[in-house]
């Protein structure tokens, strides 16, 4: 990698931090529909279920995007209609609304094609930590990593594919009327 | 079917048609999604009710009509 | 164990004779379980304050117990307290901690209840029920017994109870401490808005005990009084009135109330106070001049920390506040805080006063803080096998109760203890926990009603 | 409290003459206590699929009641049911969620079991033991009945319990109507890899009621059938031919099953379905019309839910699922979710399908999380000192319900409610509690098999 190259690498990940963070900014703040304008209109949200399996079996430790039941699997139609629900004002599992916040660390850049200096896409790795508190002392607290491909549509980076592994086998929340 | 009605954003004066086409004006609205207080404008099963208010269950409201 | 023995609450775990109680009545969950049936489930419970609910249609939503309970005011303009619960299958039927409607809808199958709790809107009630629900006795449950007091809401789940002044009696004029405005003016107070809600992880009475009038845990308090908080500008309160009072302890037997007091010599002025803020000063040496004029001899006492038997706390004196200590289990607590101010005062004494009341108190408060700690530690190390072995001591100051207490031409209500000289003793604590086992042990209100018992022999 | 005088649950907490149901049965403790050994150790529990474990040493845990346990298939291919816990020390012997394994070994003293549960590998068996060690008396415990039925896997520990088919009686169709294929096929369905588990902090009985045929709670579904995710873009599902069928509630007083299902009309077409697809949409179109010439009358029969006692509720059209209420205490539930397709359908539909499940049921379901709300919520508020005073009404629709049920020529088994008009009954609630206070209540299994048949005798005198 040359001077440029690092220098590029590093107004990338400038960018990227204040993107993810902005984004989890606008879903703690329920700004749901501009939340969604920075889902690209072909994003694939995915998030596996997990299953204890031997070390050597590990391959089967997510179940399989595209085959398998997960937790989610949805595009920017499904999502849109998550938000839709919450906006009825009598999605009764989020009303009266939750308390969220989403803390977003250890953000890698892993990937950008075709390249660092001028990159249509990139991938991106973190951990999420997302905390509800609802009604009286109901509380969540849910963590695990997330892989973000990023793509840049006219300027600005947009969500193209989210993976969210959570670090759950058993889901220990009643549901997941919320965003990762 | 028709397309269910979110009857929590009707204003007082609405008018809805209910199932078994009755018609009803909103007098107003507790604004739980589940209620609202009408009163019965026509009634082609039970004429007893026109000009009565009742309570109106959501699932019942199968058109909503003009402001007026 | 004597959990089942309903006798053996007072010979076996509460001494008071011996000034020694069990840990097992703090930490044993049969107990706790009990407690619920016989004293949450009988005894009267402060739920609130009207000033919550102004309008017709304004809820507020409280807890009795460990249950939740929804203050409301109907359209009629009553107050109303019901259990929060459908009577279809017991879902909350507001999640909401308060606001307006003009009806209680369930989000399950939308029974609705009116703020009167009638039960007005049944889906498919001619389809389904075939009109045959009878719906006048479906309606929301409705607390049997209600009291309005000086702005004060309190409730009682037991038809048998007596009324809530029978079951305050004389002790009325100590909460009248807290509710009157300072310059004396009656029920003169408002609450300020916001409720702090917290958990503590200790048995209730660890709080409703210290809050009882337990004088002697100063000593914790010491860090608060080294870096000085007092409307003064130094130590944790504006204390001049003690080098001059008498300092009480007033315990009303049959009742199971309690509190502390000052009582003012004759004709001397009280010593100046809230001297940070001369606006706050002049307020309260006007309203202790007012006070003094239109109570009289009443009027040269002032509150300190009291208990209305079970869990409504008192402290009448600023930081003036109501709490209630809702059992959370055995071995938790969720404390309620309403704050409380002179409506008729200005702006600035209220912001001056609301400023000292968080630096004060709750969990932010830098003398409660202290507080907490220890409830927390003493709780979770009296819960072994052996640590329950050991019971605690309450011995301070037996035997040396004033009953018909007098100074200086003034009669005090109920049994006293004067710790002027003796600096504290747990004389009200040990009232708390003689009332306790009462209410523990008897199957009714005519055993618990003593007082009833000797007006019908005279 | 009656929790300790089992005579008193049909007298005293499980009212169904007057429509009344005590908050206890929910809440109390020690009922809980008692329903692990009256109920969950005598009825047949659902464990798995045997698609889930197809090739010999594959194995699924599972769980019966609060216990863990082994689905697996010895080399034989013979298909066991073990608990979960070495006979030495109780140690878990399998902490997987499935796999495939030659043996269950214990980690904790490496006892060792083969697939079909004996007890094959005991440390220092000569040194230590001196070879005395009963190596046959110290296999894994197995289940004392299990059921293999249309590749669903059923287990009981009770030895005097019926036979499984016996345990369904007259219920066994509509059980079909979700392993069936859509087309009719017998047992043409297969399992969704994933299995979903969560907990929901309210009692079992909340979702075993709610999945019985409580169709009073729709309402509680409104902001998904505004949102829309319905597969032809509106509304929750597809359900056009709720408008020309006959609604009905349909339970078995003698075993405590029960369902809500649909009954078309004879002689018409359904509407159609899955607009939004035309693959799918054609599927089950000629799928509807392939069950009607195999299935005669009962191809008119589309189950909506039901529940085969206690813990077992199906859902039998799209999504088309089956589920487990697992008891975690009085105060909480652990849910186990799986999601079954036509296994001859095309791929499209399949994959069309699993979007549609995942966005329907489940944690993140748009219908569901509104449920778990309320089941949450519904608990919590009935378990006060004073709340718990107060019983749940169950009277809707007392009194209407059908025996000998017919519509165009078609006898439906069971004892019907019909809700075409009135919508809503609680017919099939007061069959799972009617059922539930018997099984806390017998003693033993002659109690409960000859019970019903005494009290229809008696009421035929």
């Amino acid at each position: 990698m040359d001077g440029n190259e690092r220098i590029s690498r590093l107004l990338l990940k400038q960018e990227v931090d204040e993107f993810l963070y902005y984004e989890a900014d606008l879903l703690d703040a329920r700004r749901y529909d501009d939340w969604l304008a920075l889902l690209a209109d072909d994003v694939r949200y995915w998030m596996p279920m997990r299953r204890n399996v031997k070390v050597d079996d590990l391959e089967r430790e997510f179940t399989r995007e595209g085959r398998d039941i997960s937790w989610f699997d949805e595009g920017k139609q499904t999502l849109t209609r998550r938000v839709r629900q919450i906006q009825t004002g009598i999605h009764w599992a989020e009303e009266p609304v939750s308390r969220i916040s989403h803390v977003i660390s250890n953000i890698r850049l892993l990937e950008a094609n075709p390249s660092w200096a001028e990159p249509a896409e990139v991938a991106v790795g973190c951990r999420f930590l997302v905390y509800r508190n609802r009604v009286e002392t109901e509380t969540d607290i849910l963590v695990g990593k997330r892989e973000d491909l990023l793509r840049r549509v006219e300027g600005e980076l947009k969500i193209t594919r989210r993976r969210i592994l959570l670090d759950q086998n058993v889901l220990l929340s009643k549901n997941l009327t919320f965003f990762f | 079917m028709s397309e269910p009605v979110n009857i929590r954003l009707l204003q007082p004066g609405t008018r809805v048609v209910l199932e078994g086409g009755a018609t009803a004006e909103i007098v107003s609205n507790p604004q739980d999604g589940v209620w609202v207080f009408a009163r019965f404008l026509t009634s082609p099963d039970d004429p007893d009710r026109i000009g009565s208010e009742e309570m109106v269950f959501a699932q019942e409201i199968v058109e909503v009509g003009e402001a007026s | 164990m004597a959990t089942t023995r309903k006798d053996g609450y007072r010979p076996g775990l509460v001494d008071i004779s011996a000034g020694q109680v069990s840990r097992e009545i703090f930490v044993n969950e049969e107990i706790y379980r009990e407690e619920l049936e016989r004293l949450f489930a009988r005894v009267w419970l402060f739920v609130g304050h009207e000033s919550q609910i102004p309008k017709p249609g304004d809820y507020f939503v409280s807890g009795m117990g460990e249950e939740s309970v929804i203050l409301c005011r109907d359209r009629a303009g009553k107050v109303h307290v019901f259990l929060n619960s459908c009577r279809h299958r017991g879902m909350k039927v507001c999640r909401y901690d308060e606001g307006n409607t003009p009806v209680f809808t369930c989000p399950y199958h939308g029974w609705s209840y009116g703020t009167d709790g009638q039960l007005v809107g049944v889906p498919y009630f001619r389809e389904a029920y075939h009109e045959k629900l009878d719906r006048s006795r479906w309606g929301l449950v409705e607390v049997p017994r209600t009291y309005l007091y000086k702005g004060t809401v309190w409730a009682c789940w037991d038809s048998a109870a007596p009324p809530f002044l029978e079951y305050l009696g004389d002790f009325v004029r100590y909460l009248d401490l807290t509710l009157d405005g300072w310059d004396g003016s009656e029920g003169g107070t408002e609450i300020l808005g916001g409720i702090q809600k917290w958990r503590i992880p200790c048995n209730w009475k660890f709080p409703a005990e210290n809050f009882c009038g337990d004088s002697y845990h100063n000593i914790s308090h010491r860090s608060v009084d080294l870096v000085g908080i007092g409307p003064s500008g130094t130590g944790r309160r504006d204390m001049r009135e003690r080098q001059m009072a008498r300092r009480l302890q007033v315990a009303f037997y049959e009742r199971g109330h309690q509190t502390g007091v000052y009582l003012f010599p004759k004709d001397q002025a009280t010593p100046p106070s809230y001297q940070h803020s001369p606006e706050v000063s002049e307020y309260f040496a006007h309203c202790e001049e007012e006070r003094r004029k239109k109570r009289g001899e009443w009027g040269r006492l002032i509150g300190s920390p009291g208990e209305i038997f079970p869990n409504t706390a008192l402290h009448p004196r600023q930081p003036r506040t109501i709490a209630v200590w809702h059992p959370r289990g055995a071995h938790q607590t969720e404390v309620w805080r309403w704050y409380v101010v002179d409506s008729a005062a200005p702006q600035e004494v209220k912001d001056f006063l609301r400023d000292y009341y968080i630096r004060y108190s709750g969990p932010g408060g830098m003398t409660e803080q202290d507080d907490m700690e220890n409830w927390n530690y003493a709780h979770a190390a009296s819960r072994g096998t052996i640590a329950r072995r050991y019971p605690y001591s309450y011995e301070q100051g037996l035997g040396f109760e004033t009953e018909n207490y007098e100074w200086q031409g003034l009669r005090i209500p109920g049994t006293v203890m004067d710790i002027t000289d003796a600096k504290s003793s747990e004389h009200n604590l040990r009232n708390l926990y003689r009332r306790w086992a009462e209410f523990m042990e008897a199957e009714s209100w005519g055993e618990l009603a003593t007082w009833r018992l000797a007006r019908a022999a005279e | 409290m009656a929790s300790t005088n089992t005579t008193g649950y049909r007298r005293g907490l499980v009212d169904l003459g007057k429509g009344q149901i005590s908050r206890e049965i929910f809440v109390n403790d020690e009922i809980y206590q008692e329903e692990l050994e009256r109920i969950f150790a005598r009825a047949w529990l659902l464990v798995g699929h045997e698609s889930q474990i197809p090739n010999p040493g594959d194995f699924f845990v599972s769980s019966m009641g609060e216990e863990s346990v082994i689905l697996c298939r010895d080399r034989a291919h013979k298909v066991h049911v073990f608990l979960n816990s070495c006979r030495h020390r109780g140690m878990k012997v399998c902490r997987y969620d499935e796999g495939n394994a030659a043996v269950l070994t214990c980690p904790y003293h490496g006892w060792s079991y083969s697939t079909d549960g004996r007890l094959v590998g005991v440390p220092y068996f000569r040194e230590a033991y001196h070879g005395s060690l009963d190596r046959s008396r110290w296999g894994l415990a197995e289940v004392a009945q299990l059921c293999l039925y249309k590749g669903t896997v059923w287990a009981s520990w009770d030895p005097a319990a019926p036979p499984f088919l016996e345990y369904l009686g007259d219920f066994l169709p509509y059980i079909d109507l979700t392993l069936d294929a859509w087309d009719g096929s017998d047992g043409g369905t297969e399992i969704l890899s994933g299995i979903q588990k969560w907990r929901v902090p309210c009692n079992w009985k909340f979702p075993a009621e709610n999945f019985s045929g409580d169709s009073y709670h729709n309402i509680s579904h409104r902001s998904v059938d505004l949102a829309g995710i319905g597969p032809s873009g509106s509304g929750r599902r597809d359900m056009p031919e709720l408008l020309m069928a006959r609604k009905l509630h349909i339970a078995f007083p003698e075993h405590g099953h029960q369902t809500t299902s649909y009954l078309l009309p004879k002689e018409v077409a359904l509407p159609p379905a899955y607009q939004h697809s035309s693959v799918v949409s054609e599927y089950f179109r000629e799928c509807e019309e392939a069950r009607r010439n195999k299935r005669g009358d009962w191809g008119r029969m589309i189950a909506l839910v039901g529940e085969v006692f206690p813990n077992t509720a199906f859902l039998a059209r799209q999504p088309r699922t089956l589920a487990a209420w697992h008891p975690r205490g009085a105060h909480e539930t652990e849910v186990w979710r799986w999601f079954l397709v036509d296994r001859n359908a095309p791929a499209e539909v399949k994959d069309f399908l699993r979007q549609y499940y995942i966005r329907y049921s489940g944690p993140g379901g748009m219908t569901e999380q509104d449920d778990m709300e309320n089941w949450n919520y519904a608990h919590a508020a009935s378990r006060g000192t004073i709340a718990r005073r107060y019983p749940y009404n169950y009277e809707q629709g007392t009194g209407t319900e059908i025996e000998n049920y017919e519509w165009e020529s078609f006898r439906v088994p069971g004892v019907v409610c019909d809700l075409t008009r009135a919508k809503s009954s609680e017919h099939n609630l007061r069959n799972l509690y009617r059922r539930w206070a018997e099984f806390m209540e017998a003693d033993r299994w002659e109690e409960l098999t000859s019970g019903r048949r005494l009290g229809r005798a008696e009421a035929a005198e």
